[in-house]
């Protein structure tokens, strides 16, 4: 990185930023600038996110007890339904992306904006279009679960069809995202920043958006056929009149697995950000880090079968998915070794984003592992739609997608804001999460072990009950503390947003090149393109005798 | 010492399976192995992220950026493990998926909120399965309605069915006694109380089980007998005895005498056509304020008899 | 606020950057247009053609599939300029054919492999739904009826 | 090439006139990527019926009108070929001459869509409707989404001829022609796999299995 941009100094944070050069709501819904959509994304995912955690919460409390707590089967059934619906389809699939991604890309690749502003304008109208089907879908109480298996999604025909039209246009939204990504990272990095200095949030986002491009029409023509299942009867899925559910199952994963990759790959981005800065070394294997995230995002599509051990595929094809399954953890295990490696021999400072990186790794190698219990053949036959498996996804989605998401929106608030937050508070927000969390799902993997199937809304009929109530009860009063430390951190981040203490453009001094413009970042990101020269994660190369290529240095270091 | 720790962390249901115990092995094995490299790999982190806390502002670090070999193994090692892993799961499953052909067969139909089960021989029975210790038996199982999967902990099996088609499990039973039966994929308001028992007996009681209908000598049993065995079985998911709703109305003082109004506003006192009738069509005559989900029952008119004496004991 | 247009792409040199965008799109010369559009037209009633034969039905297929490659190779290729274009563009156009083959493996393939367990001899009422079918492959005991209900209709 | 051309304002105002055309491009053969999945999606259950009831499929396409199908192809054909010589008239700045090739494809594109809806007509009236059989629901599904994607063709077709009468497209500007037009060269490759697979599926004539 070019030391000679660091002279900037912070005359550039008081006056003109791309928050206040322009005011009023119209200023915001028309901006096409990615950063304010990348911050009109973040407003309503956080919406969306309270929304499905309050349904987390009334499903959590309805398992309190055994026999029905507080609502009837069919409320519980609407309740885990659009908790799934709302947090995958609204929160999680844009989520990282959408958000950090859509605020840093242009900045990290040093770009004035992404390559269709208007576009990316648009895939926010259309997301917001698609929520309406959302709301529409609760009115009708969609109780299908988020998956929608015909033949039962088609006896609620009303519900089904909104809420496939609510994941279609957010689905639409997200290939409009990916397209605009693609093409950004392609053809507007700066000059000098080649494929291999290229940072590894915006390798992640590039995954992401190749997934998001590849996987999503499927899904859309899958719910399409459901759509007008529903409407015309077409009878492809009816197996009364010779249509297939199993086929339904395999064009919903073949989606549907590739997704929960563009979930976790941009939060694996943020994490290989944070862990070199707050270690101040540069990050280990960056080539196979790479590797990694196209790898998974290639593997991600020959895997989808292992959904459906049970669902009645034939035995050699599940002999198959089984097989290869077991490669999907190898990448994951190289970037986890990569980042542990990273903090050996470095300078660590623990920080909120710091803690967070870290937590992610652990909790992401829990849900790692657990993975492998579901990929082998023998105890997914036993582990198939129990709670087993709503603890592990729990773990890679909430444990690895959100506190990655987290974490980065810690680690870059300065720069989205300019302000800093309240950093103890921020910890011990971080604290309440980590113990609520754990506390919520690892009963939920014993209670898995034991048998207690998923979405069930009453367990009084079970042989072992009381201990099944035993654990429930642990798992309920964790999740109010997770849902308490949720709250507390975005209260954090809200406070600091408005009344925090200013910020300087770079407080983390980090190397990568969105720090290199004044925060929050003028409207136009930079006064003129940087020129790149070297990759951004050089941290102590002042110290070493040879550059990250290998070769001895020829210039003399000053002293 | 791992046996002791296992012990204390055997969550698993009873092995009451020929495979059970080879599951719960591999499962042991998978535990050991991710909990091993989770806390190893974890303590390594927290230990070099201590070791290496900053303690002046520009402390010199080493710029490491990769080491080939390194990460080779740590690439080569995984794969390994799951090519292993793999196996070990491949075999047992290998075997759960092919059934011995001398296995008696039993066959399943699944429907909204109950399981039904027919013997080689013609016998039904509803919400209990019976079967010998020590032989093997395959369900021959397909659904008449929405996906259901056949669940049983004890025995680590699962399948789905779906209506049209016929999936198939198969398990031999090691230890009697009565287990859980479980549908595991989501099918709608009852997918919890479509629960049913699995009664492993020895090999006599199951004959006689199995032959009890065939001879007529036995003294003739109570209809409300009958009818008290096919509430529990099929109409206690959806009605229940004490007035409170669960998703049809209750069956508390039902030949009261007492005015129901229906869905279509005519007004009715329950009667034995009326019971019939419900039962045979059910959504001609839905009660007002309920939803019309009531499936059609194929009852036998000593069965019908049954439910009808039944409902007129109940006060 | 007029935006200055301050990038400039810069030349090669110690600043390696990806393809460079020079030059705007290819012009193709009139008559490979008609020729292309002629032959498509041969192709289609080459297609209709083929259609007449006495053949079996997999052999129908494979040669439709086989025109319409074609067919579609041509539109690919000189309508849409795919031949003047760069490799990027091949590996966006190609790709998708890999998600499909993959796609009709895993759903069809999965199908075609199945064994259907099969309901022994004795007689049960279960509703059999249209167009199940049933294949004895699987049954290894002989002394069973064989239940016969192929593709019904 | 020089830039002697300005550009019109607010139009890609952060990219050089050339990458604005190579941009627009690659997104448009990503986007065409993404139609071809779902498509895709739509032609692998398709197969998966195909296969299972290869012989109901034979029958049912018999009922199909071919002639309709085949004449429907060269239409569509035509107005590929139609859409071609538009971009080619714009890529040498001749708005005029463009615009009257864009009004040949909307004309063309408006005969498809009289030939399906009689064709739907005359389904619909025999009784045949979607939920007939599963090839009749994907029969109308796959040609309903195409018909979609003609519509959405005419749409943006017509707004490119309002373009031309302003005289906006030039030797050096003229990526909405040609980014359409890859969209509207998409849309005949899709009938071109449609028109067999539905149409010519048993054979037709002397060769038909019914």
């Amino acid at each position: 990185m070019s030391n000679d941009t660091n002279h900037h100094t912070d005359k550039h944070s008081g006056d003109v930023n791309y928050l206040n050069f322009e005011k009023g709501f119209m200023s915001w819904w028309m901006s096409i600038d990615h950063k304010r959509i990348g911050l009109m994304y973040l407003v309503s995912m956080i919406f969306f996110f309270a929304i499905g955690g309050l349904l987390a919460l009334v499903v959590r409390t309805e398992l309190m007890k055994r026999g029905q707590t507080i609502i009837d089967n069919d409320t519980y059934n609407m309740a885990f339904t659009l908790h799934g619906v709302i947090m995958i389809f609204l929160f999680i699939v844009p989520g990282v992306p959408a958000t950090l991604g859509n605020f840093l890309l242009p900045l990290m690749i040093g770009a004035k904006d992404v390559a269709f502003p208007r576009l990316n304008r648009l895939s926010y109208w259309v997301y917001v279009f698609g929520s309406f089907f959302a709301f529409l879908a609760i009115y009708f109480k969609l109780d299908t679960g988020w998956t929608f298996y015909s033949p039962y999604s088609l006896r609620n025909a009303p519900a089904v069809m909104s809420a496939t039209m609510a994941a279609f246009v957010l689905g639409f939204a997200s290939i409009l995202t990916g397209v605009n990504f693609l093409v950004t990272i392609h053809k507007m990095r700066a000059p000098g920043l080649t494929w291999d200095r290229l940072p590894l949030f915006v390798w992640a986002t590039y995954a992401t958006a190749l997934l998001q491009v590849i996987a999503t029409p499927i899904i859309g023509i899958t719910l399409l056929l459901l759509f007008l299942e529903n409407a015309f009867g077409i009878g492809v899925f009816r197996p009364d009149v010779g249509g297939d559910p199993v086929l339904f199952q395999h064009l919903f994963w073949f989606y549907s697995h590739p997704v929960v990759y563009i979930m976790i790959l941009p939060a694996m981005g943020i994490v290989s950000e944070i862990i070199p800065v707050f270690s101040r070394k540069p990050i280990f294997g960056y080539k196979a880090i790479v590797w990694a995230s196209v790898g998974i995002a290639a593997i991600s599509f020959l895997v989808w079968g292992h959904h459906m051990f049970v669902s009645g595929m034939s035995d050699f094809v599940r002999y198959l998915f089984s097989f290869l399954t077991f490669f999907v953890a190898v990448p994951t295990a190289v970037k986890v070794f990569n980042w542990v490696a990273t903090i050996y021999k470095g300078s660590v400072e623990f920080t909120s984003p710091m803690l967070y990186a870290m937590a992610f790794v652990f909790l992401f190698m829990i849900a790692g592992t657990t993975g492998i219990h579901l990929a082998t053949l023998a105890t997914d036959a036993h582990y198939h739609d129990t709670y087993f498996v709503v603890a592990h996804f729990h773990y890679t989605i909430q444990g690895g997608a959100v506190i990655g998401l987290y974490a980065g929106l810690h680690f870059w608030f300065p720069k989205i804001f300019g302000r800093m937050y309240n950093e103890k508070f921020a910890k011990i927000a971080f604290c309440l999460l980590f113990i609520g969390f754990n506390g919520t799902f690892l009963p939920q993997f014993v209670l898995g072990m034991m048998g207690m199937p998923r979405r069930y809304a009453d367990y009084s009929t079970f042989s072992n009950v009381d201990t099944f109530e035993y654990l429930h009860f642990i798992s309920t009063c964790f999740s109010y503390i997770n849902a308490l430390g949720y709250s507390l951190v975005l209260v954090n981040l809200g406070y600091g947003a408005v009344k925090g203490v200013k910020a300087t453009a770079n407080p983390y001094n980090s190397l990568g090149l969105e720090w290199q413009t004044p925060s929050p970042p003028p409207h136009d990101n930079f006064e003129t393109i940087p020129v790149v020269t070297d990759w951004s994660y050089g941290y102590g190369e002042e110290y070493s005798d040879h550059d990250h290529n290998g070769n001895k240095k020829v210039v003399a270091k000053p002293a | 010492m791992l046996d002791w720790i296992l012990e204390i962390f055997d969550f698993m249901p009873v092995e009451a399976s020929s495979w059970a115990s080879r599951v719960d092995y591999i499962n042991n094995v998978i535990t050991v192995i991710s909990v091993f490299c989770t806390v190893a790999i974890t303590f390594v982190m927290i230990l070099f992220a201590w070791k290496y806390r900053r303690k002046s502002e520009n402390q010199k670090t080493a710029y490491i950026t990769h080491n080939a070999t390194l990460e080779t193994i740590w690439t080569i090692i995984p794969t390994i493990i799951c090519f292993v892993l793999f196996y070990f799961g491949y075999t047992v499953y290998h075997e759960m998926r092919n059934p011995p052909v001398g296995a008696n067969e039993v066959f399943v139909k699944g429907q909204t909120w109950y399981w039904d089960f027919q013997y080689a021989n013609g016998k039904k029975s509803t919400g209990e399965l019976v079967v010998p210790v020590g032989e093997p038996v395959k369900l021959i199982m397909t659904s008449a309605d929405v996906l259901h999967s056949f669940f049983i902990p004890a025995m680590r099996v699962k399948e789905d069915m779906y209506n049209g088609n016929y999936s198939y499990l198969w398990f031999t039973p090691t230890s009697s006694g009565t287990f859980d039966i479980f549908c595991t994929e989501y099918c709608g308001t009852q997918h919890s109380g479509m629960t049913a028992k699995l009664k492993v007996v020895s090999k006599e009681a199951y004959n006689d089980w199995l032959n009890e209908k065939k001879d007529p000598s036995a003294e003739p049993v109570l209809p409300e007998v009958t009818g008290k065995a096919i509430y529990t079985a099929k109409c206690a998911a959806c009605h229940s005895l004490d007035g409170s709703k669960v998703v049809g109305p209750s069956f508390k003082g039902i030949y009261s005498g007492a005015k129901h109004v229906l869905q279509d506003g005519t007004e009715v006192v329950v009667d034995d056509n009326y019971i019939r009738n419900s039962i045979a069509n059910p959504l001609s005559q839905i009660v007002a304020g309920y939803p019309p989900v009531m499936p059609a029952f194929q009852l036998s008119e000593d069965e019908l008899i049954g439910v009808i004496s039944y409902m007129k004991t109940l006060k | 606020m007029e935006h200055t247009t301050e990038w400039k792409r810069l030349g090669k040199g110690d600043l390696p950057t990806e393809d460079m965008d020079t030059g705007l799109g290819h012009i193709v010369p009139i008559d490979v247009y008609n020729k292309v559009f002629a032959a498509l037209v041969v192709l289609t009633l080459a297609t209709v053609w083929a259609a007449t034969l006495e053949v079996s039905g997999t052999a129908h297929i494979i040669v439709a599939m086989f025109i319409a490659l074609i067919k579609a190779a041509l539109v690919y290729g000189c309508f849409m300029h795919l031949l003047f274009e760069k490799k990027i563009i091949w590996i966006i156009v190609t790709y998708p054919l890999f998600i499909l083959a993959l796609m009709i493996l895993g759903t069809t393939g999965d199908a075609s492999v199945k064994r259907e367990s099969i309901p022994s001899n004795v007689e049960i009422e279960y509703k059999k739904g249209k167009g199940f079918g049933v294949n004895d492959e699987f049954l290894q005991a002989p002394d069973v009826k064989e239940d016969t209900a192929h593709s019904t209709h | 090439m020089s830039h002697h051309e300005t550009l019109p304002a607010g139009h890609y105002h952060h990219l050089e006139p050339e990458q604005a055309y190579h941009s627009a491009k690659l997104a448009m053969w990503i986007f065409l990527a993404t139609e071809i999945h779902l498509f895709g999606g739509a032609f692998c259950a398709f197969a998966f019926f195909r296969w299972r009831y290869f012989d109901d499929f034979n029958h049912y396409a018999g009922q199909l009108n071919w002639q309709l199908g085949a004449l429907n192809t060269l239409v569509l054909l035509t107005s590929s070929w139609a859409m071609v010589r538009g971009v080619d008239a714009a890529q040498k700045g001749l708005n005029k001459l463009c615009g009257r090739w864009l009004i040949v494809t909307i004309i063309l594109a408006f005969v498809f869509f009289g030939i399906k809806a009689i064709e739907y007509s005359t389904k619909l009236s025999h009784g045949i409707y979607p939920s007939t059989h599963i090839f009749w629901g994907l029969y109308y599904t796959m040609t309903g989404i195409h018909a979609l994607h003609i519509a959405v063709g005419i749409g943006l077709i017509y707004w490119l001829y309002l373009l031309t009468k302003k005289e906006r497209f030039s030797t050096v500007y003229y990526t909405p022609v040609e980014v359409i037009g890859l969209y509207w060269h998409l849309v005949d490759v899709i009938w071109i796999f449609l028109f067999p697979l539905l149409y010519l599926l048993g054979g037709v004539g002397a060769g038909a299995h019914h």
